[in-house]
């Protein structure tokens, strides 16, 4: 049993180097792959929670809790991905960091 | 007359089914579009009505009752807040309604516009019903899910709008969004780890101080302060609200802000009321007085009108987030009297507001602050509900806004702690400066002013007063829904609760 | 034998967190996204030594296969976008040569980011000190379900959570989906691939040889569902897969689908499940509660029109932009709406 | 909703409702506006003398509307309330009459005349406020509905005096805010009518009251012009005549000094005050402004800049009449509220015609203008005679109560004060007299288009003579049974009993 | 039965090798098409083997099905997916290693 609390601490890093790579990295791209770890930590910690040596023990709230959550993280990750490509297209830039300079120069948009 | 549950289930199925229909039958979405609004604002006001007789009550989806299955729990707050989502919603339609048709009424636009129109009317719908079905719900995983839908589908109709700007504030508001959901769905998880119980009354019960505990609430209540954009983190906010398409903006500003606020007040004020420190709500307090200054500071340097607009919200935000120490202070009702008066009438002008501002962006051609002048001669019923609404996010008397603020500087004075009082009046002073920075603008007169042809349809100009005139009367009638609120003491968990070993 | 087991476990959790960091410290986001998509797959290895059959599926197939396959497609988009000459100003483009740094530089270390890494670090160690203090709380809702399973009409429990006791969640899951796609087709149009991209023989082949299989495999997976692991959204994802190997092989019959029939295959499933949860109350039930005796199959027929729809929406999230509309009008919408915007002109 | 209550609502709707009409009528419509505007005055007389009717027969009318359990807005007649609206609806129907004629061709009229009905409703709801709660909200709409008046010109100074108008009032608004709530959390909801409410605030809490007392002066200092709060005035000349006439000399100003009076009379009581001794320093800050009004008179060569510091002078004579606890002294300061109002009405009515039609705007243009405006000047002199305080004027009767009412009280200070700024008003106003009647013109004046027969447009002209008699009448007539003073003597025999 | 379940390990652990091959092939060779040709084929073997033992070791006949059935998948797969990057490999015009 110890051995899968283990996936407790994995979980947890997984959590913390998403969240350390969403607000660190500067490439658009990038920041939706840390999104993607952090709800994977996520799920590893919630099913660890449910864990039960044999099939009459498991928790089946988490598993469908964590299904849930698989699909809302790829429909959420679609929409991304379209809107980095859409902000590389017409703003031809998908490093936020970028931004904060041309702001600077104060491009006024309608 | 159907009863409570009836109308709670049409509050979800009615915009889910006019999204899916509107999706597939694109051609009709100029009619299927309203005709869902007039529906989900008649089914709030059901509601409301049936609520005012039958009181309070849970209805458990699928029939299971309240720790395994999902729970509605409907209540006075509830009730209140989605009664003001079908108003509000209501006139942002019809806003929205007249915004498009002026849009591709000219031959050349018919292409970006009917495309924007054919897509903003289900994801509208789509938002309404999540928003409803977050009011109500009264599981946390199932609050997720329908806090999901709403920064989607918001992240979606920001982006609609086509400009880089928006586009940019969209990415923006989407990653925050993820943040903000991953955040809480960790909270959840691990109350979930800890309790065996998703469902937020049956936990009110069980919660009791553990290191756990304070590690999940923190979590929880960061993912929610992301979405309502309290001070550290607001930054998407303003860039997102001011650059989205005119309806949308009101309906980001005016309910999507709330949804999350509501959770908090929901959290903070009733679920784990007694097992937070005080501190805790001090440094919320703290951090909303930073909101009301910063928001008010920025809203002042403002060149452009939707910013400055945007950049209020931030600040009212502040007013809403300074009250949760006066509720846990304040041992009677008043407070959260206030809170509510504060959330409704802020909802009512701010949606003003920026509908005013839509139709002033169109006939002006630009939204720069200063050379506005004049345009009372041009759009005199827009420029009327843009001050009138100012006159309630000011919080100047008979609107809502001020006796939400005056119910909260009586708690403070009463409890001692006068200075978030104070804060309050600062605040308003400040609202003060940049509402009239664009009302003297608007009330000054000019004999010329240049506007583009094609004038605005009364249908976009007058769902602005309307619901600027809500704002005052919610002053002058608070008595009645604030009637409702007393109703609708959260409903104590039933026998169920026993099968739990 | 367990202890064989237990080496596996530590390697395992200690696989995964090193593979996230080299995902995102590694300076070529093509081999990021490549780390992503093993990463996945050691996930979904990881559910399995957790006695989680259901969620492994979804992870391998949507987690690791779809997501992967998202993320590639963007890419390659990122990448022809950059070469390709629709820029908004040159002059943007020659200043993005000379300063941009190489992925992996990163900006100096303000105090700002130290602070926070800080911050960040002590939440942390706080989180799992909390979390290898408190138990798990007793049974939690594990007893609840199995004791009402009789009722729930089928006999895999997560199946049961999913679709019964918790119905209400997937249905608004499913919106989730429906919201998803709504979004991407409202922000661009399918990339128009040149029509004489003929796919080799070996694909050619392949596709004509796997696609009929996955679609039986789907339909096999809903099937069992109800009984072991498997269900609507694995079918699903099965199905989605067929479709992004259609689509790679830009098969002609996937270009003619009319766009009205794409739709009503998108909305398929939400459409059912909505009409069936209303359908359950005017047979005097609360909404989703379906008849005790014939949840079965109330389950079953929710399950397959949701698979249907899952895997036609997810495919067309890969295909990544609403299809072209034969109809006249809505040629004239797609046309422009990709053009540049004029920048005064949105409101 | 008893008859009474239901007066009270008519007398604000009598002004209201022509305002929203006013708004919604297009611009061109002068005709129906003028003729709304003239009836909904006279309306509004008629009933106010009903309501003055009825309190003669001691019936007392009031309508309370609860917004919240521990909140309501309320209306009552009691005797102030009514010398104040009477006021204010008589002086409104001469402006009203005044400004036609000023505005005869400038644009924009529409929101100037409607604006202006819904400011002289809101002056009436102060007067008429029942309790500190409905007093507050008026007084904050105050603010609202005079910042279209005073910006209305649309030139660069008049939003820069807009801009300087709302920083006071605003900040003063908010201060008065703090003060209500702070006062009821310790003592209740406070109601005009009845025992003094800050008077059954237990002991301990005297500290407190004497800061919410200073913080009252504060917050209506702002409008009621006290020395360090008074900048705004000034600026504000910059707005058209009417309404420096009815609002600068009638209500905003007022409206401070009434809610002064309201605090020291109906919320702390007098003897209560008394006992803080909260009203010497209010006294020693009266006179203060009195004479440094007077003395900024004297350096102004503007005529309007100069008749707006004489006021913020003449206003501290009520508070001064106020804060001396006697019977007599405050019975001179409440009929100067009635006083003042005529005579400075005048003046502006005055100001108004020299620079409407000759377009004089300094007093130094003003040699010889007296032969050019005979009438015109003549209402001036009687407004200025009045205002120095010679026998027959308004102004002699209500310094001579004060003067009275400070000897009974034997603050000889206060006299004093009295006799300097009686020859210091002499010192600013009989040099114009003098200059207009007997000096030789010299500047030339540009004539401005007026008819043969009168020396300007006769509705320019009606209004100040209208006033300028009621100045003599009433000075004559001072303790006749309808006069101003006599009804002061009804309102003082309740506050200090018989 | 036993001897079956020994058999099949046995199997197993002749899998495995071809599996370390595979991989070390992976690493040590210098171009991507050399790459492919180790990976593929000693894996596929090595797939072979291990199925083969694990069919062994089943109780139920349609475990074994299954297991069969999964090796023709991956085969299938793995040899189609090698030719396609060995193509786009190709149109990337990448040279084949040579010997100079």
């Amino acid at each position: 049993m110890s051995t899968i609390f283990l996936y407790n601490f994995s979980g947890l890093a997984l959590f913390a180097i998403g969240l350390h790579g969403l607000i660190r990295s500067s490439h658009l791209l990038r920041k939706i792959l840390a999104a993607n770890l952090m709800s994977s930590g996520i799920f590893l910690i919630m099913i660890v929670g449910a864990y039960g040596p044999d099939q009459a023990l498991i928790d089946p709230v988490p598993h469908a809790m964590v299904l849930t959550g698989i699909l809302v993280s790829i429909s959420t990750t679609a929409v991304a991905l379209v809107l980095v490509c859409l902000v590389q297209e017409t703003t031809n830039r998908a490093l936020l960091l970028q931004k904060r300079k041309r702001e600077q120069r104060g491009r006024t948009d309608a | 007359m159907p009863d409570t549950p009836f109308w709670a289930v049409c509050l979800v199925v009615v915009p889910l089914f006019f999204a899916i229909i509107c999706f597939v039958r694109s051609s009709l979405v100029t009619f299927l579009g309203p005709l869902a609004a007039w529906l989900n604002a008649l089914a709030g006001l059901g509601m409301t009505l049936s609520f005012v007789h039958s009181g309070p009550l849970r209805y458990a989806i699928g029939g299971w009752q309240a720790p395994l299955g999902i729970n509605f729990s409907i209540d006075g707050l509830s009730v209140l807040l989605v009664a003001m989502t079908a108003v509000t919603g209501l006139s942002v339609s019809m806003y929205a309604k007249g915004y498009f048709s002026l849009r591709i009424g000219s031959a050349g636009e018919i292409n970006r516009h009917g495309h924007q129109r054919a897509y903003f009317w289900p994801v509208w719908l789509l938002l309404w019903a999540a928003l409803n079905g977050l009011f109500l719900s009264a599981d946390l995983f199932n609050i997720y899910v329908t806090l999901e839908i709403i920064g989607l589908a918001a992240v979606v109709l920001t982006a609609l709008s086509g400009k880089p700007a928006a586009r940019l504030a969209a990415m923006r508001y989407l990653l925050v969004s993820l943040l903000g959901s991953c955040c809480y769905l960790f909270g959840v998880a691990l109350l979930y780890r800890s309790y065996g119980i998703l469902d937020m009354t049956a936990l009110s019960r069980l919660v009791s101080p553990a290191p756990l505990l304070w590690v999940s609430l923190a979590l929880l209540t960061t993912g929610l302060l992301l979405k309502t954009a309290l001070f550290p983190l607001h930054f998407w906010l303003p860039p997102a609200h001011a650059n989205a398409l005119a309806p949308v903006s009101a309906i980001l500003s005016g309910l999507v802000v709330k949804a999350s606020f509501y959770l908090i007040l929901r959290l903070w004020g009733e679920v784990f009321a007694q097992v937070l420190p005080f501190a805790a709500y001090v440094l919320l307090g703290v951090l909303g007085c930073g909101a009301v200054l910063w928001g008010a500071v920025q809203a002042l340097l403002q060149k452009r009108l939707k910013m400055l607009i945007a950049y209020s919200t931030v600040a009212q935000l502040g007013y809403l987030f300074i009250a949760l120490p006066l509720i846990r202070l304040d041992p009677g009702p008043s407070a959260r009297e206030a809170v509510i008066l504060l959330i409704m009438a802020h909802a009512c002008a701010k949606s003003a507001m920026f509908m005013a501002a839509g139709s002033i962006f169109l006939k002006a051609g630009h939204d720069r602050i200063d050379d506005l002048d004049g345009i009372k001669e041009v759009l005199p019923v827009s420029s009327f509900a843009f001050v009138l609404a100012g006159v309630s996010l000011m919080g100047f008397p008979p609107s809502g806004g001020f006796l939400g603020k005056w119910l909260l500087l009586g708690v403070s004075l009463a409890s001692g702690q006068w200075w978030w009082g104070i804060m309050l009046v600062i605040g308003s002073l400040l609202a003060a400066g940049y509402v009239y920075r664009i009302a003297c603008h608007l009330l000054v007169f000019k004999a010329s002013f240049s506007s583009r042809r094609g004038s605005i349809p009364p249908v976009m100009e007058w769902p602005a007063v309307l619901l600027a005139v809500l704002a005052m009367i919610l002053g002058l009638l608070a008595g009645y829904p604030l009637g409702l609120l007393e109703a609708g003491c959260p409903v104590p968990i039933h026998a169920c609760l026993e099968v739990m070993p | 034998m367990t202890d064989a087991m237990g080496i596996f476990d530590i390697m395992l959790a200690l696989v995964l967190p090193w593979l996230g960091w080299r995902l995102l410290a590694s300076p070529n986001l093509f081999r990021a996204v490549v780390l992503f998509i093993s990463l996945g797959l050691l996930m979904s290895l990881a559910w399995v030594r957790l006695h989680a059959p259901d969620v492994a599926l979804a992870e391998a197939a949507i987690g690791a296969g779809l997501t992967g396959a998202l993320f590639l497609s963007a890419l390659r988009r990122l990448e022809r976008l950059r070469d390709s000459e629709r820029r908004l100003d040159y002059a943007e483009k020659r200043e993005e040569e000379q300063n941009l740094p190489p992925e992996k530089r990163r900006k100096s270390k303000p105090v700002a980011y130290v602070l926070a890494l800080f911050l960040l670090s002590v939440f942390l160690l706080l989180l799992g000190g909390a979390l290898l203090k408190t138990p798990v709380a007793p049974g939690r809702l594990g007893p609840a379900v199995a004791g009402q399973m009789g009722q729930s009409g089928v006999q895999s429990r997560v199946t049961a959570v999913l679709l019964n006791f918790r119905g209400y969640d997937t249905l608004l899951e499913v919106m989730v989906l429906f919201l998803a796609a709504l979004g991407v087709w409202s922000l661009t149009r399918v990339r128009q691939t040149p029509q004489e991209k003929v796919p080799g023989p070996v694909l050619a082949t392949l596709v004509r040889l796997l696609v009929p299989l996955m679609i039986t495999v789907a339909g096999y997976l809903v099937w069992i569902g109800s009984s072991r692991a498997g269900g609507a959204f694995q079918g699903g994802a099965v199905l989605a897969a067929a479709g992004v190997l259609l689509l790679l092989a830009n098969v002609t019959v996937v270009r003619q689908i009319p766009s009205t029939l794409l739709r009503w295959a998108l909305v398929l499933g939400p459409l059912l499940f909505l009409l069936s949860a209303v359908a359950c109350m005017s047979i005097g039930g609360n909404l989703l509660e379906y008849p005790r005796q014939s949840a079965g199959s109330w389950i079953l027929l929710i399950e397959s029109a949701t698979a249907v729809s899952i895997g036609v929406t997810l495919a067309a999230l890969y295909a990544g932009g609403r299809p072209h509309e034969p109809a006249a009008r809505e040629a004239i919408v797609d046309k422009s709406a990709d053009t540049k915007v004029k920048n005064g002109e949105g409101a | 909703m008893n008859w009474g209550g239901l007066l009270l609502v008519m007398i604000l709707l009598s002004s209201l409702v022509p305002g929203l009409i006013i708004f919604a009528l297009p611009e061109k419509s002068n005709r129906p506006r003028t003729f709304l505007n003239l009836g909904g005055a006279f309306l509004k007389l008629l009933l106010i003398l009903v309501m003055i009717i009825g309190i003669y027969q001691g019936r007392q009318f009031a309508v309370r509307w609860q917004l919240l359990p521990g909140l309501e807005l309320a209306l009552n007649s009691d005797p102030l309330a009514a010398l104040f609206s009477t006021l204010s609806t008589v002086l409104w129907l001469l402006t009203t009459i005044y400004a036609v004629g000023y505005l005869e061709q400038s644009p924009n009229r529409r929101q100037f005349f409607g604006y202006f009905s819904i400011c002289v409703t809101v002056t009436v709801g102060i007067a008429l406020a029942g309790n500190l709660i409905t007093f507050f909200l008026f007084y904050e709409l105050l603010t609202l509905t005079t910042y279209p008046l005073v910006t209305h010109r649309g030139t660069r100074e008049a939003l820069a005096a807009g801009r300087v108008y709302l920083a006071y009032t605003l900040s003063g608004g908010a201060v008065l805010l703090v003060a209500v709530a702070w006062l009821q959390v310790l003592a209740g909801p406070v109601a005009f009518g009845g025992p003094p409410a800050a008077a059954a605030v237990p002991a301990t809490h005297e500290l407190q009251l004497i800061v919410i007392f200073f913080l009252f002066i504060a917050g209506l200092g702002v409008k009621a012009a006290l020395v360090p709060l008074h900048g705004w005035l000034p600026r504000a000349m910059v707005a058209p005549a009417p309404v420096s006439a009815l609002l600068h000399a009638v209500a905003v100003v007022k409206a401070g000094v009434f809610g002064i009076i309201r605090i020291v009379h109906d919320v702390y009581g007098v003897p209560f005050a008394a006992g803080l001794n909260l009203l010497l320093p209010l006294a020693i800050l009266a006179s203060l402004s009195i004479i440094y009004g007077s003395l900024c008179a004297l350096r102004e060569d503007d005529l309007k800049k100069r008749l707006a510091y004489s006021t913020v002078s003449q206003l501290s004579y009520i508070i001064l009449g106020v804060s001396v606890a006697g019977p007599l002294a405050a019975m001179g300061g409440l009929v100067h509220l009635v006083h003042q109002g005529l005579m400075k009405i005048t003046l502006f009515f005055c100001a108004g015609n020299l620079a409407e039609t000759l377009g004089v705007h300094r007093i130094s243009e003003m040699r010889g203008i007296a032969r050019r405006m005979p009438l015109t000047m003549a209402a001036f002199s009687v407004g200025a005679l009045g205002m120095i305080g010679f026998p027959p004027m308004a102004g002699f009767v209500s310094k001579w109560y004060l003067g009275m009412g400070a000897l009974e009280a034997d603050k000889m200070w206060v006299v004093a004060i009295l006799a300097v700024s009686t020859v210091l008003n002499a010192a600013y106003f009989l040099p114009i007299l003098i200059q207009a009647w007997f000096k030789p013109q010299e500047s030339t004046w540009s004539e401005q288009g007026t008819t043969a027969r009168l020396e300007t447009h006769w509705m320019l002209l009606v209004p100040p003579l209208v006033t300028a008699f009621l100045v003599v009448a009433v000075g004559l007539l001072a303790n006749a049974q309808i006069s101003p003073l006599a009804w002061v003597k009804l309102i003082i025999g309740l506050e200090y009993g018989p | 039965m036993a001897f079956l379940h020994n058999l099949g390990t046995i199997c197993i652990l002749i899998g495995i090798p071809f599996f370390v091959s595979g991989t070390i092939g992976l690493l040590r060779f210098p171009d991507i098409y050399t790459r492919l040709h180790a990976l593929t084929k000693a894996d596929n073997v090595g797939l072979g083997f291990v199925v083969l033992g694990l069919a062994l070791q089943a109780e139920q006949w349609n475990t074994v099905a299954r297991l069969l059935l999964i090796w023709l998948l991956v085969l299938v797969a793995s040899s189609a997916s090698c030719h396609l990057v060995a193509r786009a490999a190709l149109r990337k015009k990448i040279q084949p290693w040579s010997r100079s």
